[in-house]
This record gives structure tokens, C-alpha cells and sequence, in this order.
């Protein structure tokens, strides 16, 4: 069993109005030197040592993350 | 008559609303199971509004990929007609049938009203309408912002392909208030608001968005 | 920290009825799970030996004030005295079941109750209000009925208050995005701003179902050889915080490393709104196959409630094994998977021979569903884990017959000053300027504001029989497409006026909501309520609390509208403040034709305005 | 000015329906060998070299996650 990580962003052309909230509610908390936030998704996965890194691609790209508006990290975990 | 089917997956919601409106069109409307790859012989589809898997991953993601939607991606790239109604919309859009995505409004909220929108496109699904003509149906969606690359958009708007647009700034965000676009021949339509609780005065703001279903069938009947 | 480094991990010993028997002077947390000594006495009176731990953790939460209403027992009583055979006529299942239900004509029956999920929304609002609308819808589906719409009455503090701005949103939220997900249309509700909320806000949650007569389905096991079967998710260590201390005690010793996450489990449970969706599309399917015999929804208390529910509505004994239960955390004690109260789980009896479409109608819908016992001869409730009995118990001891008291009650001092604290010293208006700046601040007030902030959330048109909510003085839901026939609820409370005067504010309470159905056209039939109130143990509050009781009773009396059911929530109160006595009433009216009912608001010109009454 | 991100996942007694769902999901679609899926959220943060590591636990605790349901971990990358 490998464990596998993928973080799938929205790219950076899109709008991130989830990203921006949480940025202005730093404001409000008084939070200051945070300069950006953007925020997307983390999976974490439990895999089998068999799927190799090309399926470990194929899932992010075409179930994980929507190629459309979001970009993708696959990285394999101790 | 003409047989429309209506999908069910898990979690869709508006699949009796669907089947209404098709009803009260003049059509039969047929049940489609999520997990069944058989489209029964109709002669259009219906994608109908829900939270199909919870709207787990993305909204539209999982269900795009279920047995059904192998042959509705076929049949709607041979010229079927096919509706999409907001969860509906997302589902073809995950499935590829329309470019572009659905995402997060840019309030965060989900945004429940009426909205008017203007058709701006004869197509299968609007040609009860004119183009030009602004029609009130209600909105009730969390990831309703329409988006999709700026090249995108230019073509849509070039090939006469944004079928609806909000008639006041979108309450979701959507780029360039768009609510509703079709494929290049017209026929594969998908829009956030929902026509079929638009049907009748009793339960929703009027009549308007019966003529989605009235247009499809003129359609059906003349091409029969 | 440990001395010294335990012994190799060995399983603690489970807890067997044998054992118990065997070892009766082994100490057990009973204070800690709320029992008291006298309670703790009772039920080893009860088994003529110590209970076990897994016996200790159903007698102590089934025995709880939630689950038992041992401090409003006495005074509920007076809502079965007060009404008479002709209140009852209309009613197909009264109090006592998992909701009242209502023949509304035609063959069609309604089925409605309110409940509360108070404190855990003020631990995490959007998920504590997400699975406040769960567990009602649940206990709506218990009964046969397709649920069709929901409403919530909220209350919190004031606007500006720091809590409010985390409350106020997470709660909406919560409602919205469960009730949306099931797709249950949300025709109304109230949100009341006030300083005793701000530290313990109200969220009450009301679902309305609709069934054929011949659909209703009664919670009880009947049927020597019937299988019990568990169906929807699986069981984790949700909302088990109580009986951890039980965990805490065996773990602690045997595996040190695994005390301290099983010590802090959060007593929150995550809502899954698509599993319950899935769920009651199953369900429905179920009933309508004909394939269950007796239902129970799982809520508070979890297996405890239902096996126990279900053992002492039948008539025979029960067999449940804790084995076969999915579970969804590794080596749960069985004091932990009775207590758990993991959303979106159903348990249903079925016979042998059903048993297989059962499954097929679960796989159809991807429900995961287990036959996890039995209905036996005899009349014990026996549950076994790892091969071992840990349960042996005579289940009405459990689900009916804890204790009930007899709080002292008092009118408190401060009553009178209070009441004789009027505005008729108090400066009014005059002056056109004055009453200008007066309704300015009225219309400003977060009191009459528009409540679209919060109705923008919610889906109402969703079904497509919603021919009433916002705004409106009652929600309207047709429940025949044929015929037009409807109904119409409403739910209100002033918790001023009950802090005025208990008795008369839960009668303006009814009132009003009977004036709310009444105007939207329809015939007002039945009632519901959520009697929110602070801490029982304080006299002045079981004396509004008795007040109120009794004054709801003799309103409904007076209107001839029989409670059908509700629920009861103490201990509201933020230290030793008590919110406001806060009533909720639900009303429901039934039309023969929802197209006939009667608009809000102002008709065409030219109509005349009337004022009815004084 | 320093890059930070954050993971967030559900605790791991509390129920995790979306990731439940992914993984159900990704069986149906004949993706095999995936044992388990966690879905939690992933944020990018940019940051002024002042915001020290206490302030951004505390920003993380209090803003991107809810301790009541969530954990989280911070981590700085170049
Ligand atoms: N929490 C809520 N959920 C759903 N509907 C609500 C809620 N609060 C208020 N409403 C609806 O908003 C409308 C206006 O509410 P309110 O100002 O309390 O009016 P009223 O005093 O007439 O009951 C009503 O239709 C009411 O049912």
C-alpha cells in the first residue's frame, strides 16, 4: 500500500472567491502580512503498490480535478 | 407521443418536477436509472436539477461518469436533443457534452430566487420563445457561476451559442451573465435555472418555462 | 503520562453479563454518565446484579432527561387528559409514536413534528443544525411517510453580538444545505433576536410527511423469527462524548497511546444529507413493497433507543449482535456502538422471507443494510458481542419505564415586578417627528427585517407543490395533484410574553399560529410543540415550564386541536441564566384545494381592507 | 515573503461523506486499486517573512479549519 497525495487548485485565471474570503477575514481579524490565500482541495489516497504513476495522472486528471478550471499535484507519501 | 426521458441518479431532486413539465408539454415522460445504459428508445433527455452524490467532489462530477451518461454523450453528439437543468447543466459539462464549468457562487451562498432571464438563441429547446424575449423562472443553486476560458466565451458568443442570459447582474457571479449555453447545433442545451418549477402559477413565478418543453416537443413532432 | 509501560497490549475483558454477575462490587462511573445514586440503585434493582458496561451506557443515556422526559412527564400528562375523544377523531397515531399523523381526507394522512437540536448547533451551528433537520425527516420517514417539507424556527442573540456572526450564519447554512440536499421544499420559519439566546440559541427544526392511510408504519417488533435489519451509514464514534468515560477507564490501562483521542471524542456528528437522501428513497421503496414490518429511526441514543423501542413495542424478546453491525472505526467497545449516534442509519423488521428483496431493494439504492438480529420468544432484549451476552434486560425498563419526578416548582419572586414593570408610565411619541423616528427604528430593528437573508438560502420550489412560503403567514404544501388538496403550516413562539406571563404566552403562542393557518384559508387540525426551556432543576423555570404546559393544553382544548407530538429541550441556559421560556407551536390546517387558498398580502386595487375583531 | 500551505482534513473519527463518496465513485468508474479516499481542503498562502509559526497556527486554527471537526497541518515551502 502507497499513500498518494493530490492537491488540486483552481488555476490561477479563475476567480477564487473562497480563496478571497478567507483573505478579507484575516483583515478583519486582525491578522495582518497574509498577502494572498488561494484554496482548493486535498486527497489523500491509499493505493495499491500496482497502480503505477501513470494511473496515479489519470485519476487527478480526469476524476480528482476538472482540467477545465483546476490544476493538479500528484506526489507519493512515505 | 413523443417519449422524453428524465434522469435519476442519487441525489437528484427534481426529477418529479421534470417529469411534470414534460407532462404538461404534451410529452411522456420516461424514466431514466442512473446506472442503467439504456436510453429506451426516447426521442430527447432530460438531465434534471438535484444534488446528484451529494455534490461530493465536484457538483456534476460523479454522476457524469454513470453507465447512463455513455449513451446521452452519444445521442447528444448525433443531434439528440438533450436538457440540462442546473445539476443537469453541470453533469454535461463534467461529461463534456458543453464546455465550460460550473462553480462556486461568488457569494459562497446557495442563492434561492426568481431571476428573469432573456433568450438570446433559437435552439431545440427555445424556439416557442423569440429571441430577445425575457422570461421569469426561478434560480436555486450554490455552484452556479458559469465560467470558462476567455476564448471560450468569444466563441459561445460568436456561434450564437449563449442560449440565456441573467437579465440583471448573475446572482452567482457568472461571466458575462451567462445562464444557459448550447451546443454548436442547438440541440444539447444546459442552463442553471429551473424552467420545470416555472410551469404553473399555483407553485412557482408563472408559465414561462413550460415553453423549454413546448419548443423541444414543436421540435420532436416536426422532425417526426 | 504513565510510570511505568503497560503490560503488552491485551485486550480489556469484555464486560459479559457473567462477569457483571460475578463481580458486583466493581466500581462503575455511574455519576459520570449522569445517573444518579438512587437511578444507579434502580437499575441494579432491576437485574438483581450490577449492570455491565454496555448496560450501563443504555440505562444512562435511555435515562436521560432527553431520551426519558423524566422532569416533564408529570406535566405532559396534561395534554392526554385534556383531550377528548372528538380531538382524537382526526388522528391515526397520537403521542407516544415517532410523530402524530393526521387523516386529511381522501384517503391521505399528514404526518408533522417539531424538535430541537439546541446545543449542538452552538458547539459547531452548521453541522449541529444540518443533522437537527436529519434526524427529524428521520423520525417523519419512521412512520411511512414521504417527507415534503421542512421548516425551522431559529433563535439567537442579538445581531451584534460576537457569537450571533458565528451562530447566526453556520445554522442557516446547516438548514439550508440539508434540507436543499434532500430536496424537502422550505415553506417557513421564524429567526428572533434576543440576549438569553446568545450563549444557548434555539434551533427547531419541523418536517412535514405525507402517506397513504394504508402506509403508516408503527415502531414495534413483533413476530418470533422477524430479522432485525440496520440499514443506511455505518456506525462510527459520533456523539458517543457520555460513554467515552466508560472507554476512558478500560482503555486507559490497556492501551495508554489510544486514551487520549477515544478521551476527547466530540460529542458532534457530521450530517450526510445525500445519504438520507438515498435513504428515504429506499425506505419508500421498502414500504411500498410491502417489505417491513416495524421501523424505527435512529437518533439520540443510537442502537440503545431502537432495539429497546423496538423490543418493547413488540411482543416477544430481541437478539441483536454487535458483531454484524459495519462499522466505521476500528475495535468499538459494545458500550460505544449502542451509544453512537452516527447520522443517517435506519433499523427495520422484516420477515425471513422478505429478507432478500429487502437486501435488493438496499444494493438498488447502494444503502448498506445488515440483519443484525432477531425478534426471539420470551420478552428480554439480549445483545451480544464477541460471542459474549453484554446486554440482558427487560427492554421496557429501559425505553419506558425510567424514572419520572416530581420537580418542586415555584412562581419566582420577580414575577411581579415584572409584570407590573407596564409602558403606561413610559413617554410615547407625539409629535409627527417622534412617530416618524420611531417606525424608522422599527423598520430597522433585526426584529422585522426582511428575513430573505436567510429564505435566499433555502430551496422552496423544489417537488414543485409549494404553492405557499416566503413570505406568507403559513406554509401551503399540496399533497394530491388530483384533487388540490393541501396543507398549511405555521410555527410561532414569543418568548417575551411567556417570560410575562408562561401560561398566557403559550396561549398567544397557539394563537397565533392557529391565526396564521386560519388566514392562509385553511382549517386548522392538529399541533405540535417544542417546549424550550432553562435548567428543570430550577424551580422558577419548572414553574413557567408547567405554566406553559398547562396553558398550551387548555388553549388546544378550548380549539378543539388535539398535540400530537413534540419534544421537550432543558438546560438552556448560558451559567446560571435561562433563555427566555420559549413554546414553539406548530400548527396544521387542512385545504380541500390549495388553489383556493387565500394570498398574502394586498389584493388588487380597488379591494377593501377589513379589519376583523376588536 | 514566504509560501505556506495549509492541509485540512476531517478529523479522522469524524465521518468523511465526501471522501466515502470518491472512493465508492471511483470503484463504479473501474478505477482499481484505490483503497481509501479523504477529501480535505488546501490552502496557499503568501506571507510576509514577519508572520512567525505560532501566528500561522493560529491563523490556521482559527480561520482555514474548525478544530471541532478538522485537523490541520502547516508547512512552509521555499
Ligand atoms: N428561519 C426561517 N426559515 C424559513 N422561513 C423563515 C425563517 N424566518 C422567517 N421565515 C419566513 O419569512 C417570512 C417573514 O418572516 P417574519 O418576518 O417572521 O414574518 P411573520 O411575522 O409574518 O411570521 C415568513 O414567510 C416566514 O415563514
Amino acid at each position: 500500500m502507497a499513500r498518494v497525495i493530490v492537491d488540486v487548485l483552481p488555476k490561477a485565471e479563475i476567480l477564487d472567491p473562497q480563496g478571497q474570503a478567507v483573505a478579507r477575514a484575516m483583515g478583519r481579524l486582525g491578522v495582518s502580512g497574509v498577502a494572498d490565500v488561494r484554496q482548493g482541495k486535498h486527497f489523500e489516497l491509499e493505493v495499491d503498490d500496482s497502480v503505477d504513476d501513470a494511473e496515479l495522472e489519470r485519476i487527478a486528471g480526469s476524476l480528482l480535478a476538472n482540467p477545465v478550471i483546476e490544476e493538479w499535484v500528484v506526489r507519493r507519501v512515505p | 407521443m413523443s417519449r422524453i426521458g428524465v434522469i435519476t441518479f442519487p441525489g437528484t431532486l427534481d426529477d418529479v418536477d421534470a417529469a411534470r413539465a414534460v407532462r404538461y408539454a404534451g410529452a411522456e415522460p420516461v424514466a431514466l436509472w442512473h446506472d442503467d445504459a439504456d436510453l429506451q428508445g426516447v426521442d430527447a433527455v432530460v438531465v434534471p436539477g438535484g444534488f446528484s452524490y451529494g455534490d461530493y467532489l465536484r457538483a456534476g462530477a460523479i454522476a457524469a461518469r454513470s453507465p447512463v451518461m455513455g449513451p446521452v454523450v452519444e445521442a447528444g453528439r448525433a443531434g439528440m436533443p438533450v436538457l440540462g437543468i442546473c445539476n443537469g447543466f453541470q453533469i454535461l459539462c463534467e461529461a463534456g457534452l458543453l464546455p465550460g464549468a460550473l462553480v462556486r457562487n461568488h457569494g459562497l451562498r446557495f442563492v434561492c430566487r426568481e431571476v428573469g432571464l432573456r433568450v438570446e438563441a433559437d435552439t431545440a429547446w427555445t424556439s416557442s420563445f423569440t429571441v430577445g424575449q425575457e422570461i421569469r423562472v426561478p434560480l436555486k443553486s450554490g455552484e452556479g457561476r458559469y465560467v470558462a476560458d476567455a476564448a471560450t466565451l468569444d466563441a459561445l458568443e460568436a456561434e450564437g451559442r449563449v442560449v440565456f442570459r441573467y437579465t440583471e447582474p448573475a446572482p452567482n457571479g457568472a461571466l458575462r451573465d451567462i445562464a444557459g449555453i448550447s451546443s454548436a447545433d442547438g440541440r444539447v442545451v444546459g442552463l442553471m435555472p429551473h424552467p420545470e418549477h416555472a410551469i404553473d402559477a399555483l407553485t412557482g413565478p408563472g408559465t414561462d418555462g413550460l415553453g423549454l418543453f413546448t419548443s423541444v416537443l414543436r421540435r420532436l413532432t416536426a422532425a417526426a | 503520562m504513565q510510570a511505568s509501560p503497560p503490560a503488552p497490549s491485551s485486550a480489556p475483558p469484555v464486560d459479559t453479563v457473567e462477569r457483571a454477575a460475578s463481580t458486583p462490587d466493581e466500581a462503575q462511573p455511574h455519576a459520570a454518565l449522569g445517573l444518579r445514586d438512587e437511578e444507579y440503585a434502580r437499575i441494579r434493582d432491576i437485574l438483581g446484579r450490577r449492570p455491565t458496561e454496555a448496560e450501563l451506557a443504555m440505562y444512562s443515556v435511555m435515562w436521560s432527561e432527553h431520551c426519558s422526559y423524566k422532569s416533564s412527564k408529570v406535566h405532559l400528562r396534561r395534554f392526554g387528559e385534556t383531550t377528548t375523544e372528538a380531538m382524537r377523531a382526526r388522528l391515526l397515531a397520537g403521542i407516544g409514536e415517532n410523530a402524530g399523523v393526521v387523516d386529511v381526507g381522501d384517503g391521505w394522512a399528514v404526518t408533522f413534528k417539531i424538535e430541537s437540536h439546541n446545543h449542538p448547533s452552538y458547539v459547531e451551528p452548521h453541522q449541529g443544525a444540518a443533522t437537527g433537520v436529519g434526524g427529524i425527516v428521520r423520525d417523519i420517514m419512521a412512520m411511512g411517510a414521504r417527507p415534503v417539507a421542512v421548516m425551522d424556527g431559529l433563535r439567537v442573540g442579538p445581531l451584534d453580538a460576537p457569537d450571533t456572526a458565528r451562530v447566526l450564519p453556520g445554522v442557516v447554512s446547516g438548514v439550508g444545505f440539508y434540507g436543499n440536499c434532500l430536496g424537502l421544499p422550505n415553506i417557513g420559519g421564524e429567526v428572533v433576536f434576543d440576549p438569553t439566546y446568545a450563549g444557548n440559541p434555539l434551533v427547531n427544526a419541523l418536517c412535514v410527511g405525507v402517506l397513504r392511510h394504508e402506509d403508516l408504519h408503527l415502531a414495534f417488533a413483533s413476530g418470533t423469527g422477524n430479522k432485525i435489519v440496520l440499514f443506511g451509514a455505518r456506525t462510527g464514534l459520533d456523539g458517543i462524548g457520555g460513554v467515552s468515560v466508560l472507554a476512558s477507564e478500560t482503555f486507559d490501562a490497556a492501551d495508554p497511546t489510544q486514551a487520549p483521542s477515544r478521551k476527547k471524542l466530540p460529542s458532534v456528528q457530521v450530517g450526510d444529507p445525500f445519504a438520507e437522501k438515498v435513504l428515504i428513497e429506499c425506505c419508500l421503496e421498502l414500504f411500498g413493497g410491502g417489505l417491513v414490518v416495524g421501523i424505527q429511526d435512529l437518533g439520540g441514543a443510537g442502537l440503545s433507543c431502537a432495539t429497546s423501542e423496538l423490543a418493547s413495542a413488540g411482543d416477544g424478546g430481541m437478539h441483536i449482535d454487535l458483531d454484524a453491525v459495519p462499522l466505521r472505526a476500528a475495535d468499538m467497545t459494545a458500550a460505544e456502538i449502542l451509544s453512537s449516534e452516527s447520522q443517517e442509519r435506519m433499523c427495520a423488521v422484516v420477515t425471513p422471507e422478505n429478507v432478500d428483496a429487502f437486501m435488493a431493494v438496499c444494493r438498488r439504492w447502494d444503502v448498506t443494510a445488515t440483519v443484525i438480529g432477531e425478534v426471539t420468544d420470551g420478552d428480554r432484549l439480549r445483545i451480544t458481542h464477541q460471542g459474549a451476552t453484554v446486554v440482558d434486560v427487560p427492554p421496557r425498563t429501559v425505553a419506558h419505564d425510567g424514572p419520572v419526578y416530581e420537580r418542586p416548582y415555584a412562581r419566582p419572586a420577580w414575577q411581579d415586578t415584572l409584570q407590573a414593570d407596564s409602558v403606561a408610565g413610559r413617554p410615547r411619541p407625539s409629535t409627527p417627528g417622534e412617530i416618524a423616528e420611531q417606525v424608522r427604528a422599527l423598520v430597522a430593528s433585526p426584529a422585522l427585517a426582511s428575513r430573505a437573508w436567510v429564505t435566499e438560502q433555502y430551496d422552496r420550489y423544489v417537488r414543485g407543490n409549494t404553492t405557499s412560503a416566503t413570505p406568507a403567514d403559513a406554509g401551503v404544501v399540496r399533497v394530491d395533484e388530483e384533487s388540490g388538496r393541501g396543507v398549511a403550516v405555521a410555527i410561532d413562539a414569543n418568548g417575551r410574553f411567556c417570560q410575562l406571563d408562561p401560561r398566557a404566552g403559550a396561549q398567544l403562542a397557539l394563537a397565533e399560529s392557529v391565526r396564521n393557518v386560519a388566514s392562509s384559508g385553511a382549517v386548522p387540525v392538529a399541533v405540535t410543540d417544542c417546549l424550550n426551556f432553562g435548567s428543570p432543576e430550577d424551580p422558577a423555570v419548572m414553574w413557567q415550564f408547567a405554566e406553559a404546559v398547562a396553558g398550551l393544553a387548555d388553549g388546544c382544548a378550548a380549539l378543539g386541536l388535539p398535540v400530537t407530538g413534540g419534544n421537550v429541550s432543558f438546560y438552556n441556559q448560558t451559567g446560571s441564566t435561562a433563555i427566555l421560556p420559549t413554546p414553539v407551536v406548530g400548527v396544521l390546517g387542512i385545504l380541500d384545494d390549495v388553489t383556493r387558498a387565500v394570498p398574502h398580502g394586498l389584493g388588487p386595487e380597488g379591494h377593501a381592507v377589513w379589519l376583523l375583531g376588536e
